[in-house]
C-alpha cells in the first residue's frame, strides 16, 4: 500500500506512526471503495430495465449494511485511539527536555526564514515581541548579555542527527507554514504566537524546507530552506564556526 | 389526477390578473419561478467565469512563466501590468486562485443549489403558492446580484483582486496592498445578507406552507435538504459576517482585531495598534466553512435521491435514516470546524475533541451513500441523462468523502495539509459530486420550467465526457498530493522541483509528478470543451427540444409534476391535498407503476 | 398568547409594568454592584452576567410572549442556543492558553 | 392559490408567517452578536495582563441608556396590547413615545461617541505620552492631517491623572507640530477595545435606526391599514416589537461589559 500511495521517503522518528496511520487509512477507503463499487456495477447490471422490468416496491430486506455501517464507526474509533490520538499526544505534550535537545528559533518572513542558535553557551537572550522589525525579525535584546553568542542564519538551519530537535516557530509578518515532508513535520508559523514542534532525524541529507501557507505573491518561491542534518561532529565544528565571530546579527 | 397537459387559459381565475410588463414579469418579479430562473441563468455564468479563471489558472500551472496563447494578449489589455506580455503575475494567479474559490462556492454552487433548485422546487413539491415572504425573496436575488457585480468589479481595480486566498486569512488580506480585498469584503457582506434572506424565506416555507396532508414525514428528501441547508446558512453565516466586518475595519478603519502586536511589515502598518489574534479570524471564518461545505453537499444530495427515486421506479430505501442522517449532519456540522486548523498549534484535548467530531459526522454521510445503493436493489432502472449524473455522483462523492478521512485524523493531515491531496479532495466532492447532481437536476427539472425535454443524446455526450475529465483532472491531485505538492503554488511547484533544488535534496518533487502538471491541465481545458453540448442543449431546446405530452413526463409522484407545465402564476390550480409518501412506486396492487402523492 | 381576547390583554399588561420595575431595578443593582468587588474580576464578571440573563429572560419570556409561545419556535432558539454555546465555548476553549501548545510571544 | 397563513395563525405550528420570520431573523441575529461577544471575550482574554482599559465610558449616561430603552421596550408592548384592546389612540401614544426613546438613545450615542472621537493620545518625539483634548475640540485629527494643513502647534489640555479623586486640571500646554511622533483619537483604531466597542455599539446603534425607522413607518405612513386590516396591521406591530425587544436585549448584555467590567 505504501508504494501504491507514494508516501514520500521517510526520515523521522515520529514520522512512521503518521505513515501507519495513513496506510490503515487508505485500507479502510480501499475496503469500502472496492466494496460498495463492486456491488454498485452488479446492481446496474442486474436490475437495468431491460432485465428487471418491474420494480419490488420494498427492495432489499437485508441488514447488512447496517453492520457495514457499524464497522466503519468501529475501525475509525480504533485508528482514533490507537494512533491518532497517542501520536498527537506526544507531538503536542511529550516535549524532551531542552537540555537534552538541540533548540532553534524559526522566524519566517516574507519569504525566507530566520534561524537563531543559542550559540556555545545553550542559552537565548531575551527577546520581546515590542522590537520586533523589519531587520530584528525575533525581537532580540541587543542588551542582554545572555545573546551575545547567539548567532542567525538565513534559510539555512542545520541540526544533528539522532537527536531530539525542538523547534520555536514564529512569523514577523504574515501567517506561513513550516513544512518538511520527509520529516513528517508541518506547524504554521503565526504572527504573535511562538509555537514549540519537536522532531528526531534518523537519517543524514539536506531537507527542503516548504512553506505550505499562502504567504503572498512570493509564495510559491519561498524554497530557499534547507535543513541539513549531519553528525555530531560536523554539526559541532558548524556551531562553532558560527559562533566565533561577532556574528550575533550576522546572515548567511 | 389527469395526466394530460394542463392548459393555462382554461383557467380563467388566473387570466384575471393583471398581465405584467417585461420589467416586472422577468426582472423584478416576486414570482419563486421567475426568481429560480434568475438565480439559476446567474449562477450558471459564474460557474463558467468560474471555470474560465481556473482554465487560464491551470496554464501557469502546465507551462509556468510562459505567455498564456490567444487569452494572453486579452489579459494584458484589461488587467494591465499584472499580465504583462501574457504571462500571469503571481499576484494574478493569487488573484485569481482566491476568487475561483470565492466565485464556485458562493457565487456559482451555492446559489444554484439553493437560490434556484430551491426556488424551483421547494414550493411546488411541498404544494405552496409561492414563497411566504415574495418581496424578500426577490430582495434576496438582487443582494446576489449587487455582491456578484461587485466581486467582478474588483478584478479591474488597481492592485486587483482579492489574493489571499478564499480564505481570507489575516494578517495576509489585511496587509496586501490591494483594494480588491476591501472590495471582496463589501461583496461578501452583500452575499452572506442575501443568503440569510434566503435561508428565512425556505425556512419559513417549508414550516408554514405545507400543504394540507404533507406532514414532515412525507417530505420530499429534497424538501428535507434544503430544510438543514437553510439552517446551516442560517446560524453559521453571521460569524463570518461578524468576521468580515472585522476584518473590513482592520482594513479601513486601521484596527486590529486579527493584527497582533509586534508585525513588522513595511509602512502604515508599523503605527497599528495590535493585541489582536490572527487566529481569530480562522475560527470564525471555518465556523462558517464547514457547514458551508454541507451547503454545497445537501442539496446535491437531495437531487441525487429524487432523480433515483424516479429512476428505479421504486420507493427510497431507508428514507427516516436518511431524514435523521441530515438532520445529524447539520447539527455536528457546527462543532468540527477546527479540522481545518489542527496545525495551526492546537493542544491534545482539542484536537482530539475535533477529530472525534470529524469521526463522528462522518457517519451519517456513509449511511446516506449506504440508503442511496442498496435502493438500487430491487429496481427497474432507467438509464436516461438525468440518473447518468445521479448515479454517477456516488462513487465520485465516495472518493472525495472517503479522502475526508485521512484529513480528519490529526496525525495524517500532517503530511497531507495544504497539499493538493486536500484540493483533490474537495474537488470531488463538489465537482464531479455536487456538479454532476446539479445537471442531474437540471436535465430532470427542465421539462417542468420550460415545457419540453432536453435532448438526450447531447446528454449522454455531455456525461461520458464529463465524468472521463473531471477524473483525470482530480485523480492525478491526490498523487501530487502525496508526493507532497503544495496547494496555491503560482508556479505549479516548479520551485520546489528536484530539477530546481537539485537532485540531492530531499523532499523535492520528481519529474513525474511536475509532469502531472500538463496532462490535468489539459483534461482540464477538455472538461470545459466537454461542456458544449450541455450550453448547446440547454439554449436550444428552449426553443427546439421535443415538447412535452404530459404535466408528468417523468412518470414521478412528486407534486411538483401535478401542476400545469409550466406552473402558472400560484402554482397550483387548485389546493393539492397529500396523502402519502413521497416515493410511492410500483406499489403493489396498483396498475400504474407510481402512485403521485395526491392520489388517496 | 395570540389569540388572547381584550380581557387576557388587560391582565398582561399589568405584567408588563411589574416587569418593568423589576427590569429598572435590576440594571440599578447591575451598576451598584458594579462598585463593589466581588474578590476577583471573575467574581464581578460573573454577577453581572447573572443579572443581565435575568433581564433577557424576563424581556425575552414575557415581552416577547416567549413564555407563552409554541415549540416550533423553541425548537429554532434550541438549536441557536446551541450552536451559539458551540461557537463561544468551543473558539474559547480553543485558544485558552492551557489548551494551546504555543505560547503568546512576548512570554520569552 | 394565495400565499396562506400571511395574518391567520397555521393551526399546527401556531404561528402567522412573518412571526416564524422574524424569529428565524432574531435567530440569526444571535449568532451575529455571538459572534461579536466572543471577539471581546478573545480579545479581552488574549490581551496582556494589565493593558485592558476600565472606566473609559460614562456610566451614568450608559444607565440613562438602558432605561431608556427598557421604557422603550415597556411602552412598545403596550402599545400592542393597546391595539389588541382597539385602542388605536393609546396605541398611537405608546408607540410615539418608543420612537422618542429610540431619539433620546441615539443622541445620548452620539455625545459618547463624539467625546471619544475628540480626545486623543499623543505621543511626542522624545517618548511621552499624554491623553487629553484639544483646543477647539476637533474630530478624527491625526499628525498627516495636521502636517497637511501646515498646523505649526496645537493647544493641548491633557487629562486629569487617573485614580486620584479632584487631581487638578494640568496645565494646557503648547505642542509643536513638530515634535510630534504620532496624534490619535479615540476611534477604533487606538486600541482593540475601543475597537470592540464601536463595532459592537456601532452595530447596535445600527439596529435602533433600523428598528425605529420601521416602527415609525408602521405607526405613520402605513397606519391606513388598521382599516383595511387590523389582524395584519397588529400582527406587523407585534412583529417590529419583537425585533425592538431584541435590540434591548442585545443592550442589556452591552452595557454591563462593555461599560462596567
Ligand atoms: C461539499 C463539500 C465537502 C464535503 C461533503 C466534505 C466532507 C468531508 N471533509 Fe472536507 N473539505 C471541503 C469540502 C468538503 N468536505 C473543502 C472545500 C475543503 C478545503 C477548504 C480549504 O482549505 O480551502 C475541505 C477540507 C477538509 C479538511 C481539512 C484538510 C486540510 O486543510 O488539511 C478535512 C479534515 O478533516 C476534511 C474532512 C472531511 C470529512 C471527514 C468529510 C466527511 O463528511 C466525508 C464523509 C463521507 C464519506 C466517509 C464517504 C462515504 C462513502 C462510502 C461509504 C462509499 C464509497 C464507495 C463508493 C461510492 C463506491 N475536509
Ligand atoms: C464549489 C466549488 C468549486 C468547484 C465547482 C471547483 C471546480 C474546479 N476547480 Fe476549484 N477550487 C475551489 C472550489 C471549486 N472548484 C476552491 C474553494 C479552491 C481553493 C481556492 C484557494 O486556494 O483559496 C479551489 C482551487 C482549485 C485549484 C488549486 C489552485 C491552487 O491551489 O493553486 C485547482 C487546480 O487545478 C482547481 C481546479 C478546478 C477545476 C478544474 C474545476 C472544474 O471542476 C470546473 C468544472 C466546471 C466547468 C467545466 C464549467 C461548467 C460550465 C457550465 C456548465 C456553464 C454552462 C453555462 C450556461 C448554460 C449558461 N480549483
Ligand atoms: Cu511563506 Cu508561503
Ligand atoms: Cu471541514
Amino acid at each position: 500500500m505504501e508504494k501504491l500511495l507514494g508516501i514520500p521517503v521517510l526520515a523521522s522518528e515520529h514520522g512512521q506512526r503518521v505513515d501507519d496511520l495513513i496506510v490503515y487509512v487508505h485500507w479502510l477507503m480501499a475496503a469500502l471503495f472496492v466494496g460498495w463499487l463492486l456491488y454498485f456495477i452488479y446492481v446496474l447490471i442486474r436490475f437495468r430495465k431491460s432485465r428487471s422490468p418491474k420494480a419490488d416496491y420494498t427492495g432489499a430486506k437485508s441488514h447488512a449494511s447496517t453492520y457495514i455501517e457499524g464497522a466503519v464507526a468501529l475501525v475509525e474509533g480504533v485508528l482514533l485511539i490507537g494512533i491518532a490520538v497517542p501520536v498527537w499526544a506526544k507531538l503536542a505534550d511529550k516535549f524532551p527536555s531542552e537540555k537534552e535537545a538541540v533548540v532553534v528559533k524559526v522566524s519566517a518572513q516574507q519569504f525566507a526564514w530566520n534561524f537563531r542558535y543559542p550559540g556555545p553557551d545553550g542559552v537565548f537572550g531575551r527577546q520581546d515581541i515590542k522590537l520586533v522589525s523589519s531587520e530584528n525579525p525575533f525581537g532580540i535584546d541587543p542588551e542582554d548579555p545572555a545573546g551575545k553568542d547567539d548567532f542567525q542564519t538565513l534559510n539555512e538551519m542545520r541540526v544533528p542527527l539522532d537527536k531530539p530537535v525542538i523547534v520555536h516557530i514564529t512569523s514577523k509578518d504574515v501567517i506561513h507554514s513550516f513544512k518538511i515532508i520527509a520529516l513528517r513535520v508541518t506547524q504554521d508559523a503565526i504572527p504573535g504566537l511562538m509555537i514549540p514542534t519537536h522532531f528526531k532525524v534518523k537519517q543524514g541529507g539536506r531537507y527542503q524546507i516548504n512553506c505550505a501557507q499562502l504567504c503572498g505573491n512570493g509564495h510559491a518561491s519561498m524554497a530557499g530552506g534547507f535543513l541539513i542534518a549531519e553528525s555530531q561532529e560536523k554539526y559541532d565544528e558548524w556551531i562553532a564556526s558560527k559562533a566565533g565571530g561577532d556574528s550575533a546579527t550576522s546572515f548567511e | 389526477m389527469q395526466p394530460k397537459t394542463h392548459d393555462t387559459k382554461h383557467h380563467p381565475a388566473h387570466e384575471a390578473h393583471h398581465e405584467p410588463g417585461f420589467w416586472s414579469k422577468y426582472v423584478f418579479s416576486t414570482d419563486h419561478k421567475v426568481i429560480g430562473v434568475q438565480y439559476g441563468v446567474t449562477a450558471l455564468f459564474f460557474l463558467l467565469f468560474g471555470y474560465g479563471l481556473m482554465a487560464l489558472m491551470r496554464w501557469q500551472i502546465a507551462y509556468p512563466n510562459q505567455p498564456i496563447p490567444v487569452f494572453g494578449g486579452l489579459l494584458q489589455g484589461v488587467l494591465g501590468d499584472a499580465a504583462s506580455g501574457g504571462v500571469m503575475s503571481a499576484d494574478l494567479y493569487n488573484a485569481f486562485g482566491a476568487m475561483h474559490g470565492t466565485i464556485m462556492v458562493f457565487l456559482a454552487i451555492v446559489p444554484l443549489a439553493f437560490g434556484a433548485f430551491g426556488n424551483l422546487i421547494v414550493p411546488l413539491q411541498i404544494g405552496a403558492p409561492d414563497m411566504t415572504f415574495p418581496r424578500i425573496n426577490m430582495v434576496s436575488y438582487q443582494c446576489y446580484v449587487v455582491g456578484g457585480v461587485i466581486m467582478l468589479v474588483s478584478f479591474i481595480v488597481p492592485g486587483g483582486a482579492a489574493q489571499a486566498g478564499w480564505t481570507s486569512y489575516s494578517p495576509l488580506a489585511t496587509i496586501i496592498p490591494t483594494n480588491g480585498q476591501t472590495y471582496w469584503l463589501v461583496g461578501m457582506i452583500f452575499l452572506i445578507t442575501s443568503s440569510l434572506l434566503g435561508a428565512v424565506n425556505f425556512l419559513a416555507t417549508i414550516i408554514q406552507l405545507r400543504a394540507p396532508g404533507m406532514n414532515w414525514m412525507r417530505l420530499p428528501f429534497f424538501v428535507w435538504a434544503q430544510f438543514v441547508t437553510g439552517f446551516l446558512l442560517l446560524l453559521a453565516f453571521p460569524p463570518l459576517e461578524a468576521a468580515g466586518v472585522m476584518q473590513l475595519m482592520d482594513k479601513v478603519l486601521g484596527t486590529s482585531f486579527f493584527l497582533p502586536t509586534g508585525l513588522a511589515v513595511s509602512g502604515e502598518f508599523a503605527n497599528i495598534s495590535g493585541g489582536g489574534s490572527p487566529l481569530l479570524w480562522q475560527h470564525l471564518f471555518w465556523f462558517l466553512g464547514h457547514p458551508e461545505v454541507y451547503v454545497l453537499i445537501l442539496p446535491a444530495m437531495g437531487i441525487v435521491c429524487e432523480v433515483i427515486a424516479n429512476n428505479t421506479r421504486k420507493p427510497i430505501w431507508g428514507y427516516k435514516s436518511l431524514v435523521y442522517s441530515s438532520l445529524l449532519i447539520g447539527f455536528l456540522s457546527f462543532i468540527v470546524w477546527a479540522h481545518h486548523m489542527y496545525l495551526t498549534g492546537m493542544g491534545t484535548k482539542i484536537s482530539t475533541f475535533f477529530q472525534t467530531t470529524t469521526m463522528i459526522i462522518s457517519i451519517p454521510s456513509v449511511i446516506i451513500l449506504t440508503c442511496f445503493f442498496i435502493s438500487l436493489w430491487g429496481g427497474s432502472i432507467r438509464f436516461n441523462t438525468p440518473m447518468l449524473f445521479a448515479l454517477a455522483f456516488r462513487p465520485m462523492f465516495g472518493i472525495g468523502g472517503l479522502t475526508g478521512l485521512p484529513l480528519g485524523f490529526n496525525a495524517s493531515d500532517i503530511l497531507l495539509h495544504d497539499t493538493y491531496y486536500v484540493i483533490a479532495h474537495f474537488h470531488y466532492v463538489v465537482a464531479p459530486g455536487t456538479i454532476f447532481a446539479l445537471f442531474a437536476g437540471i436535465y430532470y427539472w427542465y421539462p417542468k420550467v420550460t415545457g419540453r425535454m432536453m435532448n438526450e443524446a447531447l446528454g449522454k455526450i455531455h456525461f461520458w465526457f464529463s465524468l472521463i475529465f473531471m477524473n483525470l483532472v482530480f485523480a492525478p491531485m491526490f498523487v501530487q498530493g502525496m508526493a507532497g505538492m503544495l496547494r496555491r503554488m503560482s508556479d505549479g511547484g516548479a520551485q520546489y522541483s528536484s530539477a530546481v533544488i537539485g537532485a540531492d535534496a530531499i523532499g523535492g518533487l520528481s519529474d513525474a509528478i511536475m509532469k502531472m502538471n500538463i496532462n490535468v491541465s489539459a483534461a482540464a481545458w477538455l472538461l470545459g470543451l466537454a461542456q458544449i453540448p450541455f450550453i448547446i442543449n440547454f439554449f436550444w431546446s428552449i426553443k427546439g427540444g421535443k415538447k412535452v405530452t404530459s404535466d408528468n413526463p417523468w412518470d414521478a409522484t412528486t407534486l411538483e409534476w401535478q401542476t400545469p407545465t409550466p406552473p402558472p402564476h400560484g402554482n397550483f390550480t387548485k389546493e393539492p391535498e397529500v396523502h402519502r409518501g413521497p416515493y410511492e412506486y410500483s406499489v403493489p396492487g396498483h396498475e400504474k407503476d407510481f402512485t403521485p402523492q395526491t392520489e388517496k | 398568547m395570540s389569540e388572547h381576547d381584550a380581557h387576557d390583554v388587560q391582565k398582561a399588561v399589568k405584567k408588563y409594568l411589574m416587569i418593568f420595575g423589576a427590569l429598572i431595578v435590576g440594571t440599578i443593582i447591575t451598576v451598584a454592584v458594579s462598585f463593589v468587588h466581588f474578590g476577583s474580576a471573575a467574581g464581578n464578571i460573573a454577577v453581572a452576567l447573572f443579572i443581565a440573563s435575568i433581564k433577557a429572560f424576563l424581556v425575552a419570556g414575557w415581552f416577547m410572549h416567549l413564555i407563552s409561545e409554541r415549540k416550533m419556535i423553541y425548537g429554532i432558539l434550541l438549536a441557536t442556543v446551541f450552536f451559539f454555546a458551540g461557537l463561544m465555548y468551543l473558539t474559547i476553549w480553543s485558544m485558552e492558553p492551557t489548551s494551546l501548545i504555543h505560547i503568546k510571544q512576548n512570554v520569552p | 392559490m394565495e400565499i396562506p397563513y400571511v395574518s391567520k395563525n397555521r393551526p399546527d405550528t401556531g404561528l402567522y408567517n412573518a412571526k416564524l420570520g422574524i424569529w428565524l431573523f432574531l435567530a440569526s441575529e444571535v449568532m451575529l452578536f455571538g459572534a461579536l461577544f466572543s471577539a471581546y471575550i478573545l480579545l479581552r482574554v488574549g490581551a496582556d495582563s494589565g493593558t485592558w482599559p476600565h472606566g473609559l465610558l460614562s456610566v451614568p449616561l450608559g444607565t440613562i441608556n438602558t432605561l431608556v430603552l427598557i421604557g422603550s421596550s415597556v411602552t412598545v408592548v403596550l402599545s400592542w396590547a393597546a391595539l389588541k384592546m382597539n385602542q388605536f389612540g393609546r396605541y398611537k401614544f405608546y408607540q410615539a413615545i418608543t420612537i422618542l426613546c429610540a431619539l433620546i438613545f441615539m443622541g445620548i450615542k452620539t455625545v459618547e461617541y463624539r467625546s471619544k472621537f475628540t480626545h486623543y493620545t499623543v505621543q511626542l518625539q522624545d517618548g511621552t505620552k499624554m491623553d487629553g483634548h484639544i483646543d477647539g475640540s476637533p474630530m478624527f485629527l491625526n499628525l498627516s492631517k495636521l502636517q497637511a494643513k501646515n498646523v505649526e502647534e496645537i493647544k493641548f489640555h491633557p487629562d486629569a491623572p487617573k485614580g486620584e479623586k479632584n487631581a487638578a486640571h494640568p496645565e494646557p500646554q503648547v505642542i509643536k507640530t513638530a515634535d510630534i511622533k504620532s496624534l490619535q483619537s479615540w476611534g477604533p483604531w487606538h486600541s482593540t477595545y475601543l475597537a470592540i466597542y464601536f463595532t459592537l455599539t456601532g452595530l447596535h446603534a445600527l439596529h435602533v435606526l433600523g428598528g425605529a425607522f420601521v416602527i415609525f413607518m408602521i405607526w405613520g405612513p402605513l397606519s391606513g391599514m388598521w382599516k383595511t386590516d387590523p389582524t395584519r396591521y397588529t400582527n406587523r406591530v407585534e412583529v417590529s416589537g419583537l425585533f425592538w425587544h431584541f435590540v434591548d436585549l442585545v443592550w442589556i448584555f452591552l452595557f454591563p461589559v462593555l461599560y462596567l467590567l
